[in-house]
């Protein structure tokens, strides 16, 4: 199986096969390494690599493929990728409309709009403070664009998943 | 002692309260929102009274549903815990009204500390230094300005009305302050509808340091050293610590003598933390006194040897402390890391959700003060800290070593959470050598960089390719397996590729 | 210090060695039979050495394996922990050979404490009290029965070259002397073809207590205090405490100066345990020297807020003490009972097996040093100790109450286990006022019988008739499932009534 | 659903009848229990009995359909049975052979053997000994009988499940 694994904005190659009693031979950029993985508890794995011992949770992955690993020492986000998928799904994504949609990632109630319709805004850029949780929240623009509409006014309550603002 | 006190909190406080209770033999009540049915503290509880709704005005704030509570299941006493309704003279009033026992002060301390103004006022009667200040109320620019000459520059301005940063500016200079004073001026009557403005002497880069008291009923007052919580992120400490590394021996003695005099000046009678902060010089101004158990106790706890909760109790039940200030003998070094549901790479945004995993770290010189579980939901309504983690060793470095070797042990699933964050913080070369103050965090923004540091990258890459493979494994052998007629109850055991769920 | 150690050794003890040097930023190699690929301690260290086979012979006591193991990682130094190579002079020896540092005393100290003749010989030169004895050799009954009227009956007749009870028995007065011997020594000749019979004066319920000791290779000594150790099954200890309520002050100054004496004997050069047994009337005899950390070290790490490891690894890299016996403070009293994997109901019968639950507690005062976990098979080859659960107080009550608070909140599933037995230990008045010896669990059947006490059988019934109906629910719907043409993978998740598996 | 729970050999009649989200009517010898009973984790229940809150742990019934509960308190074990099964089981069982087989329940080296063939054993008397776990573990007599027959020999190394001795 070949993967690509992104690492802080780094690429990485990756080739595994799977031997017999859990173990693996992984090459990642050419260097290969003998590995062996028992997970006893779901998602707990216990890795020989070579002798060196590691205890990795990881977690499911998420809505864009991104899997969670924290490990004694570090935690690191990484975007496992099948390159035949990868370029399937790439050619897919063109049809969509380029739009994107800030939706509440929790229920809350909306502080502050500071864009307005037609602004043009970069990715990054705070765009809505959103109370929850004792806290104000700022939600960033998901990527650079023009604001195409905003769904929500000032006070408004809003729960998880409500459509607040969208980018064209 | 009392037989039965009810808990009017949630958390992992109400869980703290409840182990002291346990360890006396004394029956806990808890009270729950509706979004509460799952969380810990009903569940170790021993009666559990229910508070319809959700949000904590509509439950944990309600002082009359509480108070009726209480008397309905013959509790003798009301832990307020922190927050919520600790620091209502109000409420506290109320339960000596219906008899029944504040475990915190007498309202009237509650009362004349609670307010800022007349809290310093108190102070100053007191001969404690405070924080030079200047109330303008309907002064003219003139005066304000001889003020802000006389405590000196950088002076800065704050809406007297309100809080959050609203109407606040720092002046650095004389030739900056009339424009500045107007515009505070506006902008306080904008947001709050009132444009007194306070001006208060400007320190750089303070450090952030907290005498804790213990005074009984009976005019007994004595000081437990000093916390050091300089480590802040919004305005909220994330990282505590005991002794300060600020604080010589000569200077405890002399911060505790103040703390104790402004114990005095109210007659205090509970346990409570007198807040200063140090500047660069290391001269101390009285910033505000909290009326309650502080959530950073354990580091107290660790360095005395004693149980804040159970003096409070005891207290509260109107014994004479059981100590003398001679008595009190401070130990080694430790440290409070608080453990959010949070996304310190994204601003500190909440991260509220369930908890898939758990793994929580203990060991010699290691105390967890958890409030949650694996299988947990975070709610969304209360405050996203999950736990304190704390370390004690025999002097600062073992508590750090013994931080990042728990941190290494601490495992969340499901949820963001500010563990990295605190690993770095821990190996952090200034943090190290103890040169704190409370724009700390603002001042090393690696720290709030999700990047990773410790050259592991492939260890990563392993795993998550690894997890990668079984999910597609799973998926294909989920699929032969629902189109094959076989009963799936008994594939399910053994398609977990060695991993399973176990309870 | 050293950059990398390796554990001889596995379960909880290495996980205890393996947190302290990762405080200390010390690399850890781990040793592995087969039956321990799973084990915690070779997940937690940073690199792990296969050693092919599963029983402690062909494995964690294949002394020439282990040793090419570390030179081969570049160990500089070797843990023993306890039990397996930590006693043996001659792997100490073989180490010193192969330039690794054994981390514990020299082998010559090992040698003379190792034997128990010998020992004794060395600590009556020394001048310390030795339980009066005679070792009969070839010596005729009428010396032998002259020695125990000197010594005072009841005397106890031991195989001399034995252990484990085998030709034991008690004499309680003279007549009973000649016949009782000559079983005896028949017993040991049949048993080990060794009919040399010893007499030992037999105390009645004597208690058992421990000084700690450490000693560095620049010839200081120090003692740590003594820990009361008379809870005992199977001549195993099952729980432990510091200080001892049957030490005052002056006695631990005594008995502090006799261990000390024993250390200085043999040049003793680590940490290390001198062992007494107390009479009634207080009188305290050496028993044997245990050359190791022992197994209950953390009540007095607690007491005195030392890190037992830590100084191990520090005296085998050279460093002289850090203290004097002037600086060992002790505070407050330590409790820890040890978790076995055993069924107290049933003789104390081992129970292996998958661990399909483990809750462990925390919060103030409560360390747990465990080496297993959630979804962890307890293997059949080894000693069947889990964790060691241990609590502080202030005083002794504080620290009993925290236990019984801690065990509340242990819940292990899938195993038998002595929680219970434990929980109904610390409520027994004869505990609660500390009138222990080592024959205290067989004084008091009711411990070792399953009866519950606390009145709280209708909960049990209302909790397990739920379990029945809601297992009853789930095999239903099963077959339902299972003829339905329908994908069980995504029924699977809606059928748990609530009840999820976390990972 | 009727129920019979036994506990320290003493037996209670249970009435459960399951109301909606997660609450009971449970009758315990003729005494009522309205209950809230909440699993979030498979097997740790949260417990409202009234106001009364307990966290009780359950085991799986073992093969004697008997339950495990850990509650902070105490640990009770109990057998639960349905009458009506149990009277259909009851019946199966006199068509049994009323034999016992005693079985290794670890692996381990037979030490001492106490009884031959032939002898009188009563419920709960040592049998056997086997070394385990670094320690002598003694076997009782499942039930009182006459030893029929002895199927290892001292010294002897047993696997888990190994037949030992049959009692009749």
């Amino acid at each position: 199986m070949e993967l690509i694994a992104r690492v802080d904005g780094r690429e990485r190659l990756v080739t595994l096969k799977a031997l017999e009693n859990d173990h693996f031979e992984i090459t990642i950029d050419g260097r290969m390494h003998l590995v062996d993985c028992r997970e006893r508890v779901a998602n707990l794995y216990s890795l020989l690599i070579g002798e060196d011992s590691y205890e990795v949770r990881v977690g499911d992955s998420d809505a864009r493929g991104r899997i969670e690993t924290q490990l004694y020492e570090e935690g690191y986000l990484l975007e496992i990728t099948d390159p035949m998928k990868a370029i399937l799904e790439a050619s897919g994504r063109k049809n969509a409309s380029g739009e994107a949609s800030v939706e509440a990632v929790m229920p809350g109630k909306v502080l502050r709009i500071a864009v307005a319709e037609g602004d043009r805004v970069e990715e990054g850029q705070p765009i809505l403070v959103l109370v929850a949780m004792k806290m104000e929240n700022e939600i960033e623009a998901p990527k650079s664009g023009t604001v195409k509409s905003i769904h929500v006014g000032v006070n408004d309550s809003v729960e998880t998943g409500a459509l607040l603002i969208t980018i064209a | 002692m009392f037989k039965k006190v009810l808990i009017a909190n949630r958390g992992e406080i109400a869980i703290r309260v409840i182990r002291c209770l346990r360890e006396l033999e004394i029956e806990s009540v808890a009270v729950y929102s509706d979004a509460d049915r799952d969380a810990l503290h009903v569940r170790w509880a021993n009666q559990a009274v229910r508070l319809p709704g959700n949000t904590a005005v509509e439950t944990y704030l309600q002082s009359e549903k509480i108070l009726e509570a209480a008397k309905r299941c013959g509790a003798e006493a009301i832990h307020p815990g922190y927050g919520f309704l600790s620091e209502q003279a109000g409420f506290a009033r109320r339960c000596r009204e219906e008899g029944i026992a504040f475990i915190g002060p007498n309202p009237e301390a509650i009362e004349q500390m609670g307010d800022k103004t007349t809290a310093r006022d108190v102070m100053k009667k007191a001969g404690v230094p405070v924080v030079p200040g200047f109330q303008s109320m309907d002064a003219t620019l003139a005066e304000a300005k001889d003020a802000s000459a006389q405590m000196g520059y950088p002076v800065m301005l704050k809406a007297a009305a309100g809080g959050g940063g609203k109407g606040m500016r720092m002046v650095e200079r004389a030739e900056q302050f009339e424009s500045a004073f107007q515009q505070a001026r506006s902008e306080a009557a904008g947001a709050f509808g009132d444009d007194r403005v306070y001006i208060e002497k400007y320190l750089m880069r303070p450090r952030h340091i907290e005498v804790q008291i213990v005074s009984d009923k009976h005019g007994n007052h004595i000081h437990l050293g000093e916390r050091e919580c300089s480590i802040q992120r919004r305005h909220q400490k994330v990282v505590e610590e005991a002794p300060s590394p600020a604080v010589s021996d000569d200077k405890r003695a002399e911060l505790g003598a103040i703390a104790l005099m402004a114990a005095r000046a109210v007659n205090y009678d509970s346990v409570g933390t007198v807040e200063f902060l140090m500047d660069q010089t290391g001269a101390c101004y009285f910033l505000e006194m909290n009326t309650r158990l502080q959530v950073e106790h354990p580091v107290t706890e660790w360095i005395t040897g004693l149980d804040l909760v159970r003096m409070q109790l005891e207290i509260a039940a109107g014994d004479p402390l059981r100590l003398d200030q001679k008595d009190v003998v401070i130990r080694g070094h430790a440290i409070e890391c608080r453990i959010y549901a949070e996304d310190p790479y994204h601003k500190f945004r909440p991260s509220p959700g369930l908890i898939t995993y758990l793994g929580t770290p203990t060991g010699p010189g290691v105390r967890d003060d958890s409030g949650v579980y694996q299988g947990y939901e975070v709610p969304i309504y209360y405050d996203p800290m999950i736990s304190k983690l704390s370390t004690w060793g025999a002097d600062r470095n073992q508590a750090i070593g013994r931080m990042i070797r728990a941190l290494g042990e601490y495992k969340i699933g499901g949820i963001a959470h500010n563990i990295d964050f605190h690993r770095h913080l821990m190996h952090h070369p200034a943090f190290v050598s103890a040169d704190l103050d409370t724009s700390f965090i603002d001042r090393y923004p690696e720290l709030t960089a999700a990047a990773a540091t410790n050259g592991l990258e492939h260890v990563a890459v392993i795993a998550a390719s690894i997890k990668h493979f079984r999910e597609r494994m799973r998926q294909s052998l989920a699929t032969q397996t629902s189109q094959a007629d076989t009963s799936a109850w008994k594939q399910s055991g053994r398609l977990g590729q060695g991993g399973r769920s176990w309870n």
